[in-house]
């Protein structure tokens, strides 16, 4: 880890100082600071998610730069971040996919101790359930890719998938058999709101300064060949915000379903379709279901949580909106299906239904590094992916700003393969993938 | 061919019921498919709009779509209409008895019936009788025309053959509360 | 939510198929890379007011286009009386 | 607590209890009884039961707060039912109901233990530790996992019939109370279409629980309710969510035939008179068992007989306590004090053993010794159904609650919800909301109508959208109550403290969204409806910021907890078969699903059923594939634009094969289209690609070139389509065919003719050869295709005739090399890779991915796209299976993968296809395949697709 991380440590957690402070009633500091918005900043990160703060924290931890500011229009980990089912796995179908996700998996699997906060990462095993002659076909793909690339992967028998999760149906009766699935030990589920907290607290004790409730209102931009010098050609200068003007050389645009909006004003085009990504969870039980369920072709993933709730998602709406109420259509689909593949739980109850933003991509893969504009950088392109790739694009994407030059392990996710038409492959073989 | 016997695509069979609401098979009826534009002579013969049907004798015209007639019946009535159109410029006159499956829905629930598997309001101001719409039941896109026997409401269901069986079980299953009876 | 179907009048969104935002087809023989793969591939994606294509699948099978609001799902030019919340109004 | 010790009040006048059927049931293992319409909850307090539950974090003992739905201490399993509410769910005989989250049983809770480590199981504390060692974590969770609270599910569980429907009414009223009804009355008297929907038992809200007055005025509501035949009234039902355009959820659990009933309504006017929810007080020892709020006592007293306590001290703040104190004096229950908030009284402590309440510390700093602690400090209005469009209610700090805001038009809000007053005034304004809601309801009716092609025949103008003009309830000022000097639990169901909230605050949770992700509090059962505005003010108090200010969250659906089995309900999932299933299935086919089709995968074993087809002839049902009836003098343009081969000479009576890419250049769909008649094609796709071709072609008619005159119908079953295959396929198929001349010199191979089969006339009859033999293709009216089958059967004995199946089917078509689109290619495969150049003609003035097929066939972008090849492994033996990877020797680099692979029973040895990088594909080259077991295989690349009959002399034989 870089030099910045011997001076000014956060006050510990561990349980001894638990118990300490709790019999003291002492309080403990605030997780970040607040500050004034300063009129300048080397970097200037926009949305205060997993991306931009995991930006943040290794652009202060790697490589030593710290006049950071991460903007967010409400509070951090209000958008994605905090609305997504937290599954994380590296099982995807391309080796750039793999070996990307695969270096996401391993920051998560250290992430507790490396932020000192534990954001209980739980390697419950991955299990995607293939139901027709196509989705086995398309999870030996995967498997095979998978093993070439040392990910633990394997397509396992109805057998094992009832050993794995026994409230499955594997009988063979039902209107969807379960003809096997893509077993992926290594996956599992995380706090996602953790992990937001956690890289928020690591960067702003290295000095990173997180802005809530700061709203970019336009991205000032200098000799472009656009509208008001934006676009093609054009150099960021600033952004300005609801709380005033900040300079900036570099701008990073870190905010998924909302990433064209943002993007305009530098006057880039993104390749990139706003969907709702909906998601419900039901009322606490005892745990039953030790590994997380996925059926592409049910459009549905099920894992449960430590405090017994069932967390549901499914695939992203049918057509383009911003709009995050969620419908009912998506309940009754996804309890359906659930029950087609879980007879045994039409007991539970919903509790709660909520949808977050994805900015969709056409080959299912993100947009990455620089654009025509120079400093204005992009970090988009999640679609339904953005959680499982958070700590590894901030990694990447510092790195990337530190050096102004794009490391390897994401050449693949540049926007100009949508002018080249060099697409990446995990359109290959489509599907709900969680 | 006429010595052929037609081979219904419903093919289970169910227990004679009683009671005012019945779903019957009718697929053997004779359909022919007519597309015109809406200003062509045969539209004119025709003489039916988009979303309701007309009745000549035991023979129906219906408007099922802007650009689109079903003329539902025995095989000579729906001969004698489809023999009487001006084909000239683009019409497409298709037989479809094989292509659909068709069903009548007739009983007071009939719209109860159909409000459980479709969307659509069922009441007398959007559906009355002699109206006619296209739309999702039970997930399969089907033609519904109404078309009332004797003060009681009465539907025709039309879908694609293949999703016959599918459909009538569907609509049986969603009749048990209204004591349906199927006569396939 | 309720699309109004030209031909059909008021439909639930599921009852149709999603066309997506409008794009011109430039002419495949002198279109520039760059210029098909934008109509291909790129999105204006607005938060506001978005032409987009509808397939009236399950009814009269006719594509149409129509405006909608994407943060309010608000059809322009559609004849029901204020359905929608007041907060949310374009 | 034994069944002995009876707190059962004699008669009361509005009980809702049948004294006369006694109805048995267990807790907990043991024998109780109650009455028929006691809740389980009203049984259990009759029978002297406290302690109903222990709390979620440290096992605190739990008694009755609200004593309805809403209550977070009443909690209990029924049968394989988990988290039931004993305060709603009403006793049925045999029913076993026991507590969750005690063990080992309710009254030894060892985990109570953790009340102890209190002081630093703070909130979030989970988040501080266990980070080292890192390996330990799991062993942690397991045991955090303990901790989870709720019931068990017995994933034996029958599923049950649930049922679902759809519903258009005029006006939909959620709330059954006083408001609600005369809402609904009011409505229903101008001929609008009602539902009113009463979440619990019975209709009247809190008048059922009032005085004489409250229960005549109650009784006279019911029976004009009850007079209109346009009022469907649901109890025990609820209004779950409102969706986008006033769609609405309603959930019916009292349905004769269902266990549950989802109502999806289209509400064209929505009356929310959902009344208000009592708010807890938060003080210190607030969660003691036999610590109430105020409606829980009068529902018990006044719904159920059941006394309980023995005595009260009441802190009250508004009429509602002041009712419960004549209640109590009534009952003969003592009331050791009143305290009233309105002179300045105040509670500051709940004292007593863990099981229940002793005595109770006041403001003044006097104890006065109870077992019962009533509090009626004020009101939360349940405005989610409001505010699920993302909207928040607005705070009134003179009220002391908050209020619905700016609803959309087609919502309309009454009751308690929107204000106070007596309840003439309450009726008055209840009764103008009902007659709006109509009114609005017509004008929307009337636009419904006039979208459609109904508008014709409307009878006159379209009624004029009626304005707001309904005189605002009053709002009575209220003390601000909501946490005294002391601190205690502001959300029981997740034991989150006010003392929580602050620390949590202080560590920088201070914004009302962090502090409900960071201490979890509202996130439980009651999704805030009793715990969002203490959670809120306690915030608002540490920030030293009001209500308004520091705001409230998002309120999200469902309205309460909806079972999966209710929303599941009645799934719709539509099966295809062809005509000729029923015979499929009496000859032993083993099916298999393709999309929404079941098919026959074999009939037992393939392998026989290709060697039958190979020697003699069989036959396959391929009813699924795509049909489309092409007619008009555009036709041809359309077959130009959307494959990327030319159709402009195809003859009449001949059929040619087509692909189709996308506008991005990828293979698209597959398949051969016949030239019947004079502007008369008939064109078939893939199985799959059946619906979107059609929906493509559409679309390119109807965006592009409208000016086209073709007309596009799908016949995929108008036809059962029947592929005649193998040598003695023309011996048999002119058998049953005398009016089509087989002659191989007029009937050539890609031809298509017409004629009578079996004695079926209007027969489509084409030579195509996807199995690689002579086969005819035979397309037969539906309405006879089984006839036509089982004819060709019988005649065929002699020939030796077979029934084959789909992968019979699959295997020939793979020694023949033909390839299956998404199979051979997938989501990425441009046009170029499946090495067919020769229908490629980019010389065509437009087709569908044009640009991008020109630019692939360029020399240098060609060279970068994998190639198809065919393979064959040097051991004849080895059949990888399909996906596995082709590598580069000794390393773990991909250079392609194999898409299809079998063993041929002609051939006797394994075949392949695969897609490879071009660096390999030339004949010859020896690749390298890894099979799943991770063993390497060497392949060698074929000279052609086809690994049998390349020349196809069979096929045109």
């Amino acid at each position: 880890m870089g030099r910045f991380n011997r001076s000014s440590k956060p006050p510990k957690y561990s349980a001894a100082s638990l118990v300490w402070k709790g019999a003291r009633s002492k309080d403990w500091p605030r997780v970040w600071k607040e500050h004034e918005l300063k009129s300048s900043y080397d970097v200037v990160i926009i949305g205060g998610g997993v991306h931009g703060l995991a930006c943040a924290y290794y652009l202060a931890t790697n490589h030593g730069i710290t006049n950071v500011a991460v903007l967010d229009k409400a509070y951090l980990g209000s958008g994605g971040s905090g609305r997504n089912t937290a599954i994380v796995r590296s099982n995807y179908l391309t080796p750039e996919g793999v070996a990307f996700y695969d270096r996401s998996l391993s920051l998560y699997k250290t992430m507790s101790a490396d932020l000192n906060l534990n954001v209980m990462f739980s390697e419950r095993g991955h299990m995607t359930l293939a139901h027709t002659d196509g989705a086995l076909r398309t999870m030996n793909w995967r498997a095979e890719v998978n093993k070439l690339q040392g990910i633990d992967s394997s397509v396992i028998d109805p057998a094992e998938v009832k050993k794995q999760a026994p409230s499955l149906d594997v009988s063979g009766d039902s209107r969807y058999p379960i003809l096997g699935a893509l077993y992926h030990p290594p996956g599992g589920t995380i706090r996602h709101d953790a992990v937001v907290w956690g890289y928020a607290r690591g960067a702003d004790h290295r000095g990173v300064e997180m802005h809530q409730k700061t709203e970019v209102l336009d991205i000032l931009v200098e000799g472009g060949s656009g509208r008001e010098g934006k676009g093609h050609g054009g150099k960021v200068t600033g952004v300005r915000t609801n709380r005033g003007n900040v300079s900036a050389p570099i701008v990073v645009n870190c905010t998924a379903g909302w990433a064209s909006l943002i993007s305009d004003m530098a006057g880039v085009k993104l390749p990139i379709y706003t969907r709702p990504l909906q998601a419900a969870v039901t009322e606490p039980v005892k745990v039953f279901l030790p590994t997380v369920v996925v059926s592409g072709s049910l459009h549905v993933y099920v894992s449960q949580t430590d405090r017994g709730e069932l967390v549901f998602g499914a695939s992203v709406d049918p057509f383009n909106t911003y709009d995050t109420r969620g419908t009912l259509d998506f309940t009754e689909e996804l309890a359906g299906h659930v029950l087609e593949l879980m007879p045994g739980i039409s007991k539970m109850r919903l509790l709660r239904q909520w949808a977050g933003l994805c900015d969709m991509t056409p080959d299912y893969s993100p947009v990455m590094g620089f654009t025509p504009v120079e400093g204005f950088l992009c970090d988009v392109g999640w679609g339904t992916y953005g959680f499982k790739a958070g700590p590894v694009s901030g990694e990447q994407m510092a790195e990337c700003v530190a050096t102004q030059s794009t490391p390897k392990l994401i050449s693949a996710f540049g926007l100009e393969r949508f002018e080249t038409g060099e697409l990446v492959g995990e359109k290959g073989a489509a599907a709900v993938g969680h | 061919m006429a010595d052929l016997t037609f081979e219904s695509p419903i093919t289970k069979s169910y227990p004679a019921g009683s009671g005012d609401l019945t779903l019957s098979d009718i697929s053997h009826t004779a359909k022919v498919l007519v597309r015109a534009d809406v200003d062509s002579p045969a539209a004119q013969t025709l003489a039916v709009g988009f979303g309701s049907l007309r009745t000549e004798g035991e023979t129906i015209v219906s408007g099922s779509r802007p650009d689109e007639w079903m003329i539902l019946g025995t095989a000579e009535g729906v001969a004698s209409i489809a023999g009487s159109l001006d084909t000239n410029g683009h019409v497409s006159v298709i037989d479809w008895t094989h292509g659909r499956a068709m069903f009548r829905l007739t009983g007071q629930a009939a719209s109860s019936v159909l409000e459980k598997v479709c969307s659509l309001d069922f009441s007398d101001n959007m559906t009355p009788d002699g109206a006619v719409v296209s739309a999702s039941v039970a997930k399969v896109s089907c033609d519904l025309a109404r078309n009332d026997v004797s003060g009681s409401p009465s539907y025709l269901v039309l879908c694609d053959r293949s999703f016959g069986q599918y459909i009538f079980d569907t609509i049986v299953d969603a009749g048990t509360e209204f004591t349906i009876s199927a006569n396939a | 939510m309720i699309v109004p179907c030209p031909n059909c009048g008021p439909r639930n969104a599921a009852d149709l198929h999603y066309g997506g935002e409008s794009h011109t087809r430039p002419d495949p023989n002198s279109a520039t890379e760059a210029e098909w793969r934008d109509y291909l591939y790129l999105h204006d994606n607005p938060a506001g007011w978005l032409r987009e294509t509808w397939y009236c699948s399950t009814g009269c099978r006719k594509f149409f286009a129509t405006e909608r609001h994407t943060v309010t799902n608000t059809f322009r030019n559609n004849p029901l009386p204020g359905n929608k919340s007041a907060g949310g109004q374009p | 607590m034994s069944p002995a010790s009876s707190s059962r009040l004699p008669e009361q006048d509005g009980e809702v209890i049948d004294r006369s059927s006694k109805v048995r049931f267990t807790w907990n293992g043991k024998n109780h009884s109650g009455f028929k319409g006691d809740t389980i909850a009203s049984a259990l307090a009759a029978n002297g039961v406290k302690v109903f539950s222990r709390s979620m974090k440290y096992h605190r003992p739990r008694g009755l707060l609200t004593a309805d739905f809403l209550d977070p201490n009443g909690f209990v399993q029924v049968d394989d039912d988990p988290n039931v509410r004993s305060g709603h769910r009403l006793v049925e005989p045999g029913m076993n109901v026991s507590a969750q989250n005690a063990w080992p049983s309710l009254n030894r809770d060892i985990k109570a233990a953790n009340g102890l480590a209190k002081r630093f199981l703070s909130a979030g504390f989970y988040y501080k530790t266990f980070m080292k060692p890192q390996k330990l974590w799991p062993y942690y969770e397991k045991v955090l996992a303990t901790f989870a609270p709720g019931g068990k599910v017995d994933l034996d569980t029958p599923h049950g019939y649930h049922d679902k429907r759809y519903a258009h009414p005029d006006v939909v009223v959620a709330g059954g109370g006083p408001a609600g009804m005369q809402s609904a009355i009011s409505a229903a008297e101008t001929g609008a279409s009602v539902i009113l929907v009463e979440h619990d038992h019975q209709l009247g809200g809190h008048l059922r629980w009032g005085n004489s007055d409250d229960l005549a005025a109650l009784a006279d509501l019911r029976s004009k309710v009850a007079g209109f035949e346009n009022i469907e009234v649901l109890t025990n039902s609820t209004v779950t969510g409102r969706y986008e355009d006033n769609w609405v959820a309603i959930v019916q659990r009292n349905h004769p035939l269902a266990v549950e009933r989802l109502i999806k309504a289209r509400a064209k006017s929505l009356v929310v008179a959902a009344g208000l929810v009592e708010r807890p007080y938060v003080f210190a020892g607030n969660d003691k068992p036999g610590v109430m709020l105020s409606g829980a006592a009068r529902r018990l007293i006044n719904m159920y007989g059941v006394k309980p306590g023995e005595r009260a001290v009441v802190f009250t703040a508004n009429a509602d306590g002041d009712a419960l104190v004549d209640d109590l004096t009534r009952v003969g229950i003592e009331v050791a004090a009143v305290v009233d908030a309105r002179s300045g009284g105040n509670i500051v402590e709940a004292k007593g053993g863990p099981k229940s309440v002793t005595a109770v510390v006041l403001g003044d700093g006097s104890t006065v010794k109870a077992d019962l602690l009533l509090t009626a400090t004020g009101w939360t209005a349940p405005t989610s159904l409001l505010n699920m469009t993302g909207d928040r209610p607005a705070y009134d700090a003179a009220t002391a609650r908050f209020f619905p805001v700016a609803p959309p038009d087609n919502v309309l809000v009454t009751g308690g919800i929107a204000g106070d007053g007596s309840l003439d005034v309450m009726l008055e304004h209840a009764a103008e909301t009902g007659r709006l809601a109509a009114g609005r309801a017509a004008t929307m009716a009337h636009q419904f109508q006039s979208m459609t092609a109904r508008a014709a025949d409307m009878q006159g103008e379209t009624p004029a959208f009626p304005n707001d003009d309904r005189t605002a309830l009053p709002r009575d000022e209220h003390p601000a109550l909501f946490r005294s000097t002391t601190h205690g639990i502001v959300d029981y169901s997740e034991d989150v403290s006010s003392k929580d909230l602050i620390s949590a605050a202080k560590e920088g949770y201070d914004s009302v969204e962090l502090i409900k992700r960071y201490t979890t509090a509202t996130m439980g059962p009651a999704q805030g409806k009793l715990e969002t505005v203490n959670t809120v003010a306690v915030l608002a108090e540490h920030r030293g910021e009001t209500i308004a200010e520091v705001g409230t969250t998002v309120w999200r659906p469902p309205f309460a907890p909806i079972t999966l089995g209710a929303l599941g309900g009645r799934i719709f999932e539509p099966e295809r078969v062809s005509s000729i299933h029923g015979w499929h299935e009496q000859h032993g086919m083993v099916p298999i699903l393709a999309g929404q089709w079941i098919r026959p995968e074999h009939y037992g074993d393939a392998a026989a059923e290709v060697r039958n087809v190979r020697n003699n002839v069989g036959i396959i049902d391929v009813t699924p594939l795509g049909k489309l009836d092409l007619q008009g003098p555009d036709v041809p343009k359309l077959l130009n634009h959307l494959y990327t081969n030319k159709w402009s000479k195809l003859a009449v009576g001949s059929v040619r094969y087509g692909m189709m890419c996308a506008e991005d250049g990828v293979v698209l769909d597959d398949g051969v289209t016949g030239h019947l008649g004079d502007d008369h094609y008939l064109m078939t796709t893939t199985s799959s690609g059946a619906g979107t071709i059609w929906e493509w072609a559409e679309n390119w008619l109807q965006t592009e070139h409208p000016d086209w005159q073709v007309h596009v119908t799908p016949v995929t079953t108008a036809y059962v389509s029947i592929n005649v295959a193998g040598p003695s396929s023309r011996e048999l198929v002119g058998r049953l065919c005398d009016d089509v001349d087989l002659d191989p010199e007029t009937f050539k191979y890609m031809q298509v003719r017409q004629g009578t089969v079996a004695g079926v006339a209007d027969c489509i009859m084409w030579r195509i050869g996807f199995t690689g033999e002579l086969s005819y293709e035979i397309h037969v009216p539906a309405g006879h295709g089984l006839h036509v089958w089982e004819t060709l059967m019988d005649t065929g004995k002699d020939l030796g005739i077979g029934a084959f199946g789909l992968e019979a089917q699959r295997i020939m078509r793979l020694e023949k090399g033909h390839f299956i689109v998404g199979q051979d290619t997938d989501g990425l495969t441009k046009a170029p890779t499946v090495q067919m150049d020769m229908l490629l003609k980019t010389d065509k003035e437009d087709f569908a991915g044009k640009a991008e097929l020109v630019w692939s066939m360029d020399p240098g972008v060609r060279a970068s796209l994998p190639v198809l090849v065919g393979l064959q492994t040097t051991d004849p033996a080895v059949v990888p299976e399909e996906a596995c990877q082709i590598v580069v020797p000794g390393t773990n680099e991909i250079l392609g993968r194999v898409t299809s692979s079998r063993m041929s029973p002609t051939l006797s040895r394994s075949i392949c296809l695969g897609q490879v990088h071009p660096s390999v594909a030339a004949p010859g080259t020896k690749v390298t395949i890894q099979l799943v077991d991770g063993n390497r295989v060497t392949a060698m690349v074929m000279e052609h697709h086809a690994h049998f009959d390349h020349e196809g002399e069979r096929l045109r034989g």
